[in-house]
This record gives C-alpha cells, sequence and structure tokens, in this order.
C-alpha cells in the first residue's frame, strides 16, 4: 500500500481502477447503450429534421391530398396534402418538450415532498394520505378530467401531467429516504448533534438521486405516452399545431386508405418510448446494487 | 383477521376524503364560470345563470362540497345538462362493455404474464429470458391506443380477420361478444401483462435467491416443488401489489381503448363529456373508478394478509 | 477516597408501548438503571440481544428520550438540559456504533465525514478544520491521502477508525462504543480494541462500552454491568464478576462462554457429567 | 486406523463468473471426514468456508458457479452425479444447518408444514404418520409444545427456537454427514451453548459426522475433533483440535488464536494484531497468499505458492497420543520460533 492510482476527474474520489470500471458498466449495458442511442438519433432528427422537409407543417397542399410514402414525402402527406414527415419532426418537438418539463417539475416537487414526508412525522401522515388520495385516480383519467376543467391547451397538459406524476416521484423520493434514514450514519449525526437541515439535505438529498433519475427516466416516457394519448382523444394539444397523439387521430378515421398516418408516428412514438425505457432499465442496472445481475 | 380488515377499512376513510375534494375541485380549477365554460360562448346569459344556479355554483364553496358530498353519499350524482339524464344512469348503462373489456384484458394479462415471468426467472441469463424481457419492454413502450391501432391495421384493414370497431354485448352471443372484444383485449391488456411479466420475474428472482430456498434445496426437494410451492407463494404477493396498483390504468385505459375501437363504454362517455366540458359526467365517473380502484386495493390487502402471515403481526 | 464519577446515571428508565394502538403491552426496556463513569475507565455494559443495554446508551445522549431518571454529567443533567446546551454537551461525549458499513454516508469522502463532524460543533476556518482533520487521521493510522477516500474503499476495520476518529475530533471525554468490534473479523477486532486502549491511556478518556461478547468486554473493562431484560443484575470490578459472580444470571452468562481450549472443554463436560462425590 | 472415511474432498476447486471476472473462491480445498467425527472449518469472512460447504451440498446456483475436483461420499462422487441423483442424496444422506435461522425457514408456511414436508420428501408415510414423526424430531430437538408449534409461523418463534427446528429438518432423513454453517453465529451465548450441547448429544446417539464451519475459535474448542484453517479459498493447517491449539504451526493460525481477547487470558497484554487486509479473490497474490500479512514472510514466501505439506510424521512427537494427519501451507513453519505470541502461555498449560 505505498501508491495510490490517481484520481479521476469524470468520476471524482474514484481511482482510476474503478473510474475504468465503472465505464466499462456503462459501455457493457447494452441497454444504456441501445437507449442512449435512440435518444440521441431522435434528437438530431429533431434538430435538423426541419430543414430536410419539402415543406413546414401547416402548409396545405390540397391537391397533393394523402400520397404514399415517397422520395419527396418520406412519411406520405395527410389529408390537407400536409407533409407528414414535417409534422411528425415538428410533433416530436411537442412531446419532448412536454416530456422533458414534466420529467424535471415532477423530480423538483416530488424530491422535495418525498424527503419532507420522509424525515418529519407529522407531514408524513398528512401528505402521504393526500398522495394516496391523488393516486387513486388512474394517471390519464385524472389528466383527462384536468384537462376538461382546465381547458385544453398545451401548456395545460404539462400542468395536468406535472399534479398527476407529482406522487409517483415522491412515493419513490420518500421510501429510498426513509431506508437511508434508517442508516447508522444519520444516527450518528444526531448524536454528534447536527441540525434537521445538515441531515435532510446535505446527507440524506443525494443519496436518493439515483432512484430519483431512475423514476425521472420513466415519468419521461409515460409523460410522452400520455400526452400522446390526450391528444388522440383530443384533450390534449389543440390541432392544428400537430402532435403525434392528434396526427394518429387524424389517421384513425382514414386507417383504411393511408396506413402511413398511422405507422409512422405510431413508430416515432415507440421508438422513443423504447429507448427511454430501456435507457431507464440500463441505469437502474448500473445504479441500484439490488438488481445487480450477478450475484457473488 | 377480523380487526385487520376494519383497520384496512378504516385507512380508507381518508383516502376517500381526499378523492372526494379531488374530485369536488374539478368543477372549482376552471379558468372563469365553469357554467359559462360547459355550455361554451354561444349560450344565453340566461342559461348560463339557470346552469350555474342548478350546479349551486352561487353558493359559498364549503357548502357546495358538502351539498355535493350528500348527493353523493345518497347516490346522486348530479344531473348532465346535455344527456338529460343523472349522471347516475347514464354511467350504469355504459358501465357493462367497460367491465367486459377490463375483466377480459386482465384475465389475457395474468394468464400470459404470471408464466412468463417464472420461466424467464428460472431460465435467467438465458435467451428466452433475454427474449421474454425484450418483449415486456416493448409492452411498455407501446401505449394501448397505440397497439390498437396496429391490430386493426393488421387483423382487419390487412388481413381482415376481425371487425375494425364497435361493439356486441353479451346477449348476442359470447363468441360475436368476443370477436368484437379480443383486439381491444389484446390492445388493453399488452402492457399490463409486461408490468406483471416484469414483476413476477424479479420477485421470484429474489424468492429463488433467498435462504430459506436454499434450505429448501438442502433438504432434497425438486426444483418443480421449489419453484412452484416455496417460491411461487412468495412471489405472488407482490405481483398481486402489481395487479392491484395497475388496475386503474387498466381502466382509464380501457376508456382511450374504447375510443380506438368505438366501443359504447364509460370511456367514451368520458370522451364525449370532455369535448362537451360536460363537468358534471366526468367527475362522476373520475369518482366511480377511483372508489373502484381503492375497493379493489382493500381486497388485495386483505387476499394479502390472508397470504402472508406475518402481515396482520405488524 | 473515590474520584468524582464522570457520568452519573440515576433510575434511568425507558418503556416502549406495544406497536398497536391501545395495546396494553408495555416493554420496559430499560428499567431503573443506575451506575457510574469514573474519569480515564472503561466501563462495560453486557448482556444479551434485547436486554436494553443499547437502549440505555442511546437514552444516555437523548437519541431515545429516556422516561425519566437523571444522566449527570460533570453535575448538569443531561436530561433537563436545553436543546441549546445539549448540542455543545455533545462535543464532551461521543458515540462509536457497530456497524462499520452503514455509520458512514457512501457519498461522502472520509474527509468531509470527519469535517462535517467538527463543523457541527466549532465555528473555525476551514483551513484550521482540514489540519485538525489530517491530525485525526494521523492518530488513527491513516496516510494523508485517505482524506478522500470513499468509505467503500476501505476495509470494515479501517472504517471502524474511521467511526472512532469522527468521535474524536470534536475533543469528547467520554465515548459511547455501541458493540464496536462484533461486525468485525477476529483480527481486526484486535486492532480496534487495541487503538481503543491505547487512545484512552494518552487522552485520558472514559468508555461506555456496549457489548454481548463477554470476552472482549473482560478485556477492555474496569468495571462491568450485566443487563438482564433492562435491569443491572450486577456490577463491578471486571476481575470480581468474573472470577466471583454473583447473581446466578451472571453465571448462566460465564458458563456459556465456550471454552479458550479443547482440553478445557471436555474438562468442563466430565464435571458436569460426574456428579460430586 | 479402523474408521474408515465417510467423505473425501480432493482438490476442490468453486469458481464463480463476476463482473470483474473469474474467480476462485475455493481453491484446491482437501480434506476427509470419519464415521462420528466432527470437523471443524474456520476462517473468517471471505476466506471460503461457506462456500465450500454449499459446494459439498451442490447448493450453488450452477449457471454463475462451477466444481472441480472430487467429493466422495461413502465412494461415490457428489460432483459427478446427475441432479436427480443429488437431490436424493441431499436430506437423506447429508443434511445442512444454516446460520439465519429467520431467514431459513420459509415466512409464509408452518412449521409443521416444513418438518412434514422435509420427512415426505424422502421417505413414503402417510400424512399422519409423519406429523407423528414430526411431533418426535421437534420432541428429540428439544422444543417444547410441539403439537403447538407445528400450527405456528416462523416469525412466531425465537431464534433459539427456529435453529432447532432446522435441526429437526435436517435430521429427518436420518443423515450421515451433518453439514452446519455457523449454526450460532445469529444466536445468544446463553442459547448458543444450549444448541452446540443439543448438536453434540444429538451425534453421540448416532454415528452421524459433522463438519462444523465457524468463525469462533471457541466454538471449534467445544466442538471438534479435528480443524481445517482456511485463508483467502485455501486450506492453511489441518491439525487434531488439541494440536491446533497446543501448537499451531501457520503463522495466520498463530496468529488468529493470539488476536481473540480470551475469557481467562491476561488482561494486560495487548492484542496481537494480524497488519493489513485479506487480498480480494480478484488479485490473488503469486506466492504465499498470507505472505504480505506475514511477520516471517520470505522472498521465497512472496514468489512461490507453498504447497499444503504433510508433516504428520515431523509433528508427532509434540503429542501424546496416536499420529493424526496434520498438513501445513508454509515454507518457513520449521524456523518460526513457537514463543512469538500468546499461544505459548496456553501450550504450556
Amino acid at each position: 500500500m505505498t501508491s495510490f492510482a490517481p484520481r479521476s476527474p469524470l468520476f471524482p474520489g474514484m481511482t482510476a481502477d474503478r473510474r475504468s470500471l465503472q465505464l466499462r458498466r456503462i459501455r457493457n449495458n447494452s441497454q444504456v447503450m441501445t437507449g442512449g442511442s435512440i435518444l440521441l438519433l431522435i434528437l438530431l432528427i429533431a434538430l435538423i429534421g426541419p430543414l430536410l422537409t419539402p415543406s413546414g407543417p401547416y402548409e396545405t397542399d390540397t391537391p397533393n391530398r394523402l400520397l404514399p410514402p415517397s422520395t419527396t414525402n418520406w412519411f406520405g402527406t395527410d389529408n390537407f396534402g400536409r407533409d407528414l414527415f414535417a409534422r411528425v419532426v415538428s410533433g416530436s418537438h411537442v412531446s419532448l418538450m412536454v416530456g422533458f418539463s414534466v420529467a424535471l417539475i415532477t423530480s423538483g416537487l416530488g424530491l422535495v415532498i418525498g424527503l419532507v414526508a420522509a424525515y418529519f412525522k407529522t407531514a408524513d401522515r398528512i401528505l402521504m394520505r393526500i398522495l394516496d388520495g391523488f393516486m387513486a385516480f388512474p394517471a390519464i383519467l385524472l389528466a383527462i378530467a384536468i384537462m376538461a376543467a382546465l381547458g385544453v391547451q398545451t401548456e395545460n397538459v404539462i400542468v395536468a401531467l406535472s399534479l398527476v406524476f407529482t406522487p409517483y416521484v415522491a412515493r419513490v423520493v420518500r421510501s429510498s429516504a426513509l431506508v437511508v434514514k434508517e442508516q447508522t450514519y444519520i444516527e450518528s449525526l444526531r448524536a454528534q448533534g447536527a441540525s434537521a437541515y445538515r441531515v435532510l439535505w446535505v446527507n440524506i438529498a443525494p443519496n436518493v438521486l439515483s432512484p430519483l433519475l431512475i423514476q425521472a427516466t420513466f415519468i419521461f416516457a409515460d409523460s410522452i405516452i400520455t400526452e400522446a394519448a390526450l391528444s388522440f382523444l383530443g384533450a390534449g394539444v389543440p390541432p392544428p399545431e400537430p402532435s403525434w397523439g392528434n396526427i394518429l387521430f387524424d389517421g384513425k378515421t382514414l386507417i383504411f386508405s393511408a396506413w402511413w398516418m398511422t405507422v409512422f408516428p405510431g413508430l416515432t412514438i415507440m421508438l422513443v418510448v423504447l429507448g427511454i425505457n430501456f435507457l431507464g432499465d440500463g441505469l437502474r442496472d448500473l445504479l441500484d446494487p439490488r438488481h445487480k445481475s450477478i450475484r457473488k | 383477521m377480523l380487526i385487520f380488515v376494519l383497520k384496512r377499512i378504516g385507512a380508507l376513510v381518508p383516502v376517500l376524503a381526499v378523492v372526494a375534494v379531488v374530485v369536488f375541485l374539478l368543477m372549482h380549477i376552471t379558468p372563469g364560470d365553469a357554467a359559462a365554460v360547459m355550455l361554451g360562448p354561444e349560450a344565453s346569459a340566461a342559461d348560463v345563470d339557470a346552469l350555474r344556479q342548478e350546479l349551486g355554483l352561487n353558493d359559498p364553496l364549503y357548502i357546495q362540497f358538502f351539498g355535493w358530498l350528500g348527493g353523493v353519499l345518497t347516490g346522486d350524482l348530479g344531473t348532465s345538462p346535455f344527456l338529460g339524464e343523472s349522471v347516475a344512469a347514464a354511467l350504469l348503462s355504459h358501465l357493462g362493455p367497460t367491465l367486459s373489456l377490463a375483466i377480459l384484458a386482465e384475465l389475457f394479462a395474468i394468464l400470459v404474464a404470471v408464466p412468463a415471468g417464472i420461466i424467464a426467472a428460472r431460465r435467467r441469463g438465458t435467451l428466452i429470458d433475454q427474449g421474454f424481457m425484450g418483449l415486456t419492454i416493448l409492452g411498455i413502450s407501446v401505449p394501448s391506443f397505440l397497439l390498437g391501432l396496429f391490430l386493426i391495421l393488421c387483423f382487419s384493414v390487412g388481413l381482415r380477420w376481425l371487425p375494425v370497431a364497435g361493439y356486441q354485448p353479451l346477449s348476442a352471443g359470447l363468441v360475436e361478444h368476443l370477436r368484437y372484444l379480443l383486439l381491444p383485449a389484446l390492445a388493453l391488456g399488452s402492457m399490463q401483462a409486461a408490468l406483471i411479466a416484469r414483476m413476477t420475474r424479479s420477485s421470484m428472482l429474489d424468492v429463488l435467491g433467498s435462504n430459506y430456498m436454499k434450505t429448501g434445496k438442502a433438504k432434497g426437494l425438486s426444483d418443480f416443488a421449489l419453484t412452484y410451492k416455496h417460491a411461487f407463494k412468495n412471489a405472488s404477493l407482490p405481483v398481486l401489489t402489481v395487479v392491484g396498483q395497475t388496475f386503474g390504468s387498466l381502466v382509464a385505459g380501457a376508456a382511450v381503448v374504447e375510443t380506438v375501437f368505438n366501443i359504447p363504454g364509460i370511456g367514451q362517455l368520458i370522451i364525449n363529456s370532455v369535448d362537451r366540458r360536460d363537468l358534471v359526467v366526468i367527475q362522476g365517473a373520475v369518482l366511480l373508478i377511483a372508489v373502484a380502484y381503492v375497493l379493489i386495493n382493500l381486497i388485495i390487502d386483505i387476499l394479502y394478509g390472508l397470504l402472508d402471515p406475518r402481515v396482520q403481526v405488524s | 477516597m473515590t474520584p468524582q464519577p464522570l457520568l452519573e446515571v440515576r433510575n434511568l428508565s425507558k418503556s416502549f408501548h406495544g406497536r398497536r394502538s391501545g395495546d396494553a403491552k408495555v416493554m420496559k426496556a430499560v428499567d431503573d438503571v443506575s451506575f457510574d463513569i469514573l474519569p480515564g475507565e472503561t466501563f462495560g455494559l453486557v448482556g444479551e440481544s434485547g436486554c436494553g443495554k443499547s437502549t440505555t446508551g442511546r437514552a444516555l445522549l437523548r437519541l431515545i428520550e429516556p422516561d425519566s431518571g437523571s444522566v449527570s454529567f460533570q453535575g448538569q443533567d443531561l436530561l433537563k438540559m436545553p436543546r441549546k446546551q445539549l448540542h455543545s454537551t455533545r462535543r464532551q461525549i461521543q458515540m462509536v456504533f457497530q456497524d462499520p458499513y452503514s455509520s458512514l454516508n457512501p457519498h461522502r469522502r472520509v474527509g468531509v465525514i470527519l469535517d462535517e463532524a467538527l463543523k457541527i460543533q466549532y465555528r473555525l476556518p476551514r483551513k484550521q478544520r482540514t489540519e485538525r482533520v489530517h491530525r485525526i487521521l494521523d492518530r488513527v493510522g491513516f496516510a494523508e491521502d485517505y482524506y478522500y477516500r470513499f468509505p467503500h474503499e476501505m476495509s470494515g476495520g479501517q472504517r471502524q477508525r474511521i467511526g472512532v476518529a469522527r468521535a474524536l475530533i470534536v475533543g469528547p471525554q467520554l465515548i459511547i462504543c455501541d458493540e464496536p468490534v462484533s461486525a468485525l473479523d477476529v483480527s481486526i477486532q484486535s486492532q480496534v480494541l487495541n487503538m481503543l486502549h491505547d487512545l484512552q491511556v494518552e487522552l485520558g478518556l472514559s468508555y461506555l462500552f456496549i457489548s454481548h461478547d463477554l470476552s472482549v468486554v473482560r478485556h477492555i473493562s474496569h468495571r462491568i454491568a450485566v443487563m438482564q431484560k433492562g435491569r443491572i443484575v450486577e456490577q463491578g470490578p471486571t476481575d470480581e464478576i468474573f472470577s466471583n459472580p454473583q447473581h446466578p444470571y451472571t453465571r448462566q452468562l460465564l458458563d456459556a462462554i465456550p471454552a479458550s481450549h479443547p482440553r478445557l472443554a471436555r474438562e468442563r463436560r466430565t464435571a458436569l457429567t460426574t456428579p460430586v462425590s | 486406523m479402523t474408521n474408515p472415511a465417510l467423505l473425501t474432498v480432493t482438490d476442490l476447486k468453486t469458481s464463480f463468473l463476476t463482473e470483474r471476472g473469474p474467480v476462485t473462491a475455493v481453491d484446491g480445498v482437501p480434506f476427509t471426514v470419519r464415521r462420528g467425527e466432527t470437523l471443524g472449518i474456520v476462517g473468517e469472512s471471505g476466506c471460503g468456508k461457506s462456500v465450500t460447504a454449499d459446494s459439498i451440498m451442490r447448493l450453488l446456483d450452477e449457471k454463475d458457479a462451477s466444481y472441480s475436483g472430487s467429493v466422495e461420499l461413502n465412494g461415490r462422487d457428489l460432483l459427478s452425479l446427475p441432479e436427480t441423483e443429488m437431490r436424493r442424496a441431499r436430506g437423506s444422506e447429508l443434511a445442512m444447518i444454516a446460520q439465519d435461522s429467520m431467514s431459513s425457514l420459509n415466512p409464509v408456511f408452518t412449521i409443521g408444514n416444513q418438518v412434514i414436508e422435509a420427512i415426505t420428501v424422502h421417505q413414503k408415510m402417510s400424512q399422519k404418520d409423519a406429523y407423528r414423526l414430526a411431533i418426535s424430531l421437534l420432541e428429540r430437538t428439544g422444543v417444547p409444545e410441539p403439537e403447538h408449534r407445528m400450527t405456528q409461523y416462523p416469525h412466531e418463534l425465537s431464534g433459539g427456537l427456529r435453529q432447532r427446528i432446522l435441526i429437526a429438518m435436517a435430521l429427518s432423513g436420518n443423515p450421515k454427514l451433518l453439514i452446519a454453517d455457523e449454526p450460532t453465529t445469529a444466536l445468544d451465548v446463553t442459547t448458543q451453548a444450549q444448541i452446540l450441547t443439543l448438536i453434540r448429544a444429538l451425534q453421540s446417539s448416532s454415528d452421524m459426522a459433522s463438519v462444523l464451519i465457524t468463525h469462533d475459535l471457541g466454538v471449534v474448542a467445544e466442538m471438534c475433533d479435528r480443524v481445517i484453517v482456511m485463508y483467502l479459498g485455501q486450506v492453511v493447517e489441518e491439525a487434531d483440535v488439541d494440536a491446533l491449539f497446543d501448537s499451531p504451526q501457520h503463522p495466520y493460525t498463530r496468529g488468529l488464536l493470539a488476536s481473540i481477547p480470551e475469557i481467562d487470558g491476561d488482561r494486560s497484554q495487548p492484542l496481537n494484531v494480524i497488519a493489513g487486509r485479506v487480498p480480494t479473490l480478484h488479485d490473488v497474490p503469486t506466492g504465499c497468499r498470507f505472505a504480505e500479512r506475514c511477520d516471517f514472510a520470505t522472498d521465497k514466501c512472496r514468489d512461490s505458492a507453498p504447497p499444503l505439506e504433510d508433516v504428520t510424521l515431523e509433528t508427532v512427537d509434540m503429542l501424546a497420543g496416536d499420529a493424526t494427519p496434520r498438513k501445513v501451507r508454509c515454507w518457513n513453519w520449521r524456523h518460526i520460533p513457537m514463543n512469538t505470541s500468546a499461544t505459548t502461555a496456553k501450550a504450556i498449560r
């Protein structure tokens, strides 16, 4: 025990040996790699897609209605002659924005609520009853009801979904924080005379970030699905603004004549959500020791 | 056991109270006047006033709440200004198709997912396991309405085996009933199946790695006895929980799938009400489903107590 | 002339109510416990699991609020102290815990953990704190660069030494050691025991040493109390307790200890089976 | 030697696949157990003693673990048996009691259900007979009110009672070999004494042999006839129990014995410390595995691994009775002075 490996800038505090192990585990984790690649690809298309389309997502071209996929209109055109690829790309902006905002908002709210509930007993009793009440509503149903009350608008989708998903995040944070709270080092801090602030925010909070990140990933995916479903039902993003859900709704009435209006936006949703879920699953394998696949 | 059940029922009161408040507030988070919003911009001021009067929107909030709650407790969910009938009656007439669809989907999910999860756990790391788990990720990633559309495209538009949409009640014959419900049930059950399969697999894996399984193996028990007697009873507990917890999303999913397949269930009632902004009907439907969810989970809690002797003690 | 005790515990009691509300079952975890700890001595508290020895240790520091009794430290009653004063008294009384795996926050470096202990009790400029952390690390036998290590990069014995360092850094007079070596392998256990002994000699520390292991307690303690079902059934100087136990429970405990040599084990068995003529 | 070997383990190796590459947790372990004898396997955590037990019973998940060498029970190699035959042997020819009695019993079945299952899996009999046999097994293992216990669940019993239930289940098939993996580690001293007495009594009333795995040299002194000491997957010393305590040969054994505070030891002396830490299985030293912690290590020790040498004849004069097998894995054992530690005091007495 004379020499020590240099510390890594990427994973501070980890010796080079551990860092390379960590990197190897990320690289060997096919799920994270697949999920990450899919998401990067989608992001890239969302960014440069608008440059590749023959016309914008709102430009109607009645003579060229319902054209099947071709070299000019990669995904075909819809019943107004709008380029479907342009609309799907534009829809991706809405979906990713909604998904990301909801994941961010729910993480913030969920972290605070979950930690407070885990640490203060009285607050816990009240907060948990309220969260239980909220969780008795199926997510999409509550979202529909809130949208009906608030009015159909893209910003309201974010509000509704954040309201619906926050309890799920708070639950995860609370239960991880409760586990951490039982650890002896928390008792030790109390014995040293540490303040509640120090115990909760300096010592417990960093320990719940991994489960929070994993949960946020899944909320991201769920928000995209739910936004699509809401828009499909006419309770989400209002037309003419394109969203994957309302494109699918238009496609449904034309399912016998224009299969492309269902298949392309549908496959896009599938691919994005699949990518996120792969990433989330992989992250869980990496970060959550209970799910280590190899024992011993 | 009786005390255990009573306690569980007692624990529901605060949850139901929160549910009631949330449902009640739906009418009141509307920006502007709920009555005006419901009737739309073309309505006359007199009509709006009349509806506001009827909904009691002029009273102070807490009086409205207790008036509404009193109604709910006696089975009066109000009257829809659009349907011209009571909300309770409207819900009742739309209940049948939704129940049929949800039960069928849940059955399909459990029958497929539990064996799949067990097989995957027992063959952990093999191609079978990876294949099953790949499928479950796919299942979780394809929302039910999308899967419904794909299924229609494939089996109704392409192969023309099954009807595109519509519904036949059980009274029209079981085969006919199922012919119309098969695709919707598949669409609705697949995500549920994926969730249950993953839960089954992971709880089986937890149990298979436990010390009592080692004791069982050291006793000389066969793999079969170990898996189906010792492991399954333990692993079934979390699976039961996941069935209960996802029941709500199943029913809610039914609402979406009904729209895809034009099934005249509660879902379609809700969606039509959203278009009309018929908040009274939406309140009633949401309340019904939330209460059903709470009751289902009560039953699951009690089952849990029967299956796991440790639960009643703590 | 006996020296003034550092810590005087009188009639300490703590009951827990049954889990179920309305349950009449009351468990007396600590029942009328009294003892003194002198400056510079190790007081051993032994007993089997659930006898209340750990609850006693925690009640002294008010990690669990006791129901009644008094705990005076240098003449002042900890149990009646206002929060603020209790906070600064915690510089004087520190605690070392059993589990070296969960007693250190896995997300913080060793240096930060020690620094935090200082920060909680003293307002010092960063430079002074860092210096003190390095000094204490050196004192418990670590090279300087252990400052940047994470707990998972250390062995159980090393972690436990960090646990001791964390207690030492605020300059206590009394350390409550709750099963400090029972999670360690024997060869590591001896490291920690020797270190505790050396620190005591050097710094004049007092220990309350809580353990279920009679051999360990005997090795390190000057005086011992034996606990059973929340009560102290016997206390006295270590050698007296071990050579001439008075209470039947103490005798039962001593008889249960495995022999240190197979020959002694055989002798004891024959003594038990052959009737005394 | 009149007593033939019941269990002969030869060059047992057990390897696992881990994400950092394969590791060999048990590396070439040899030992024999004779009829009616108790063999102790001692060592600190991570030395491979529990894996050795699991390997004999073949309890490890063979997806991750692989065995080599041989484990012959009555001349039949268990490692090469097909799984169905191995299953028949488990619980009837050889049985096991585990360390943690809480997690080793299935929480959702009654004690009765689990004991009866252990009986009927190997013996064809009616439920009624099995019930009666179960009651008598519980009586034999000193469980009070056996009829009542049969209807209870594991969480309703104390640790000592649960351990007795595990012993009762292990005895149900009248095994010739009992493997006890840290059977008393989770128990209080007084309960430990009762359980050890029970195991001893049960063994003396039959010709059952046992392998007792423990980290506690006190338990070894109480229970064992012969001992093997393990370090980092290997046997470093094997000896008759008296010989081991009187004159430990391997530096590790000596260090271990001297680190324990003894109930009758000299309190004024500091305890012995074995410096350093056990290397991980991922970076096993090329030479002697103990070399970097050993006070007597030479260059030879660091460069080449010593074999497990049979030293029976060389040490026989130290013992009063018959020559029993004695093995040491050390290049220098002959040259290490005996009076290096507290062990001396004991050897004289």
